[in-house]
């Protein structure tokens, strides 16, 4: 079965149903979204907001690397993954990963790889302001 | 026969060096290691992220071992944190 | 931490946002939302419509078990059970579950924890009608 | 002393008995497993159900050895198929 498809990376805010959108499909019984959200507090430290930066073109090349591992290891009805770039304050949404499948266990394992395998190797960086005044990349040296 | 490559940088890298992309002349038939240390030498701030660095040819991952072409375009990938 | 809690039995359709909305929190850094829709074609047998019966006192008990459970064994910031009462044509949306945690595997597995326990003990019952007529509750004998 | 429980049904059982619910006499300090015997004796046709069925008492599964009381809310609750 050939998987709807979506990656992309994004300035302006993401609308996790827009990106379920992308992979509903009359043959999957099962979607599974997961969303990533900056949080106020971290270890007891207060975040204001992050900034996301990209090495935009491998970004996309990874997470479409990703998509077709995902689609080659389960039977997915549709994969999408969207994340954003530039400021994003508490609160608001840094990444939204969407799966579709007929079988549920397919959905959940899928997505779980997916934002695993974002978090691991799509060149994306991450710095953190805190309310002390603060600006950090995070953990840089990994 | 001397080859310019061009690295790009990126995040907490790209802000240690103070530029976006650094270039270093290579000689002959060079490595993706041979490069990396080519670009410590010339700067040596990026010496603490050595370890932790993966390389990027053409927007993918390769091993040290690769070879680095003319024309490539190549990045070092820090340690990343999207999500 | 109190989780936020939201369990529903809904005759009108799910939305899988409003159900996402009450698991927000600014110390939730991930959610996972699983989508249950009306899938088309089982074993290539078209459907039209499920119709859902519930015990609903029983039901609604079930899912704060589930929720209490689930909130004992990963730190949750919130959680969330909608299912649907009622007929559902394909492509509806079923059930919504969605949970919040400061940590995405707590995320995760809480949802993996949640639809499998539903499955398994939420007094809901499916009966469904294909293009040839017929009319079957699914598996009534286990 | 004889006690009479009403016990709900639903979906497939509730068709095949064409109620949803039943009632009937159990004597003296009845278990969970007596009241599904003497369902099955008063309606036969819910027993290709016997093996898969659970009983919920007050909204929660319970074991065939625990006691029936009057004024329980007592329910048989077949394979379920929600989700």
């Amino acid at each position: 079965m050939t998987a709807r498809r979506s990656v992309s990376l994004e300035s302006d805010p993401l609308s996790p149903g827009q990106v379920m959108a992308h992979v509903q499909d009359d043959s999957a019984g099962a979607i599974d979204v997961f969303v990533g959200t900056t949080r106020r507090y971290t270890e007891g430290r207060e975040t204001v907001e992050l900034t996301y930066e990209a090495y935009e073109t491998m970004a996309v090349a990874e997470m479409d690397r990703l998509a077709d591992e995902a689609c080659a290891r389960w039977p997915l009805t549709g994969v999408a993954i969207h994340h954003r770039v530039g400021t994003v304050p508490v609160g608001e949404i840094s990444v939204v990963i969407a799966v579709s499948s007929p079988h549920r266990a397919a959905a959940l394992d899928a997505c779980r790889f997916l934002i695993e395998g974002l978090k691991a190797d799509v060149p994306i960086w991450k710095r953190e302001r805190y309310a002390d005044g603060s600006i950090e990349w995070v953990r840089p040296l990994g | 026969m001397s080859t310019s490559v061009t690295v790009r940088l990126f995040a907490a890298l790209r802000e240690r060096v103070g530029e976006d992309r650094v270039s270093v002349f290579l000689e002959g038939d060079a490595s993706v290691r041979d490069l990396v240390e080519a670009v410590v030498r010339k700067h040596p701030e990026v010496a603490p992220f050595e370890r932790y660095i993966r390389v990027a040819v053409n927007s993918r991952y390769v091993s040290g071992d690769s070879r680095v072409a003319a024309g490539d375009e190549v990045a070092f990938i820090s340690p990343v944190s999207g999500g």
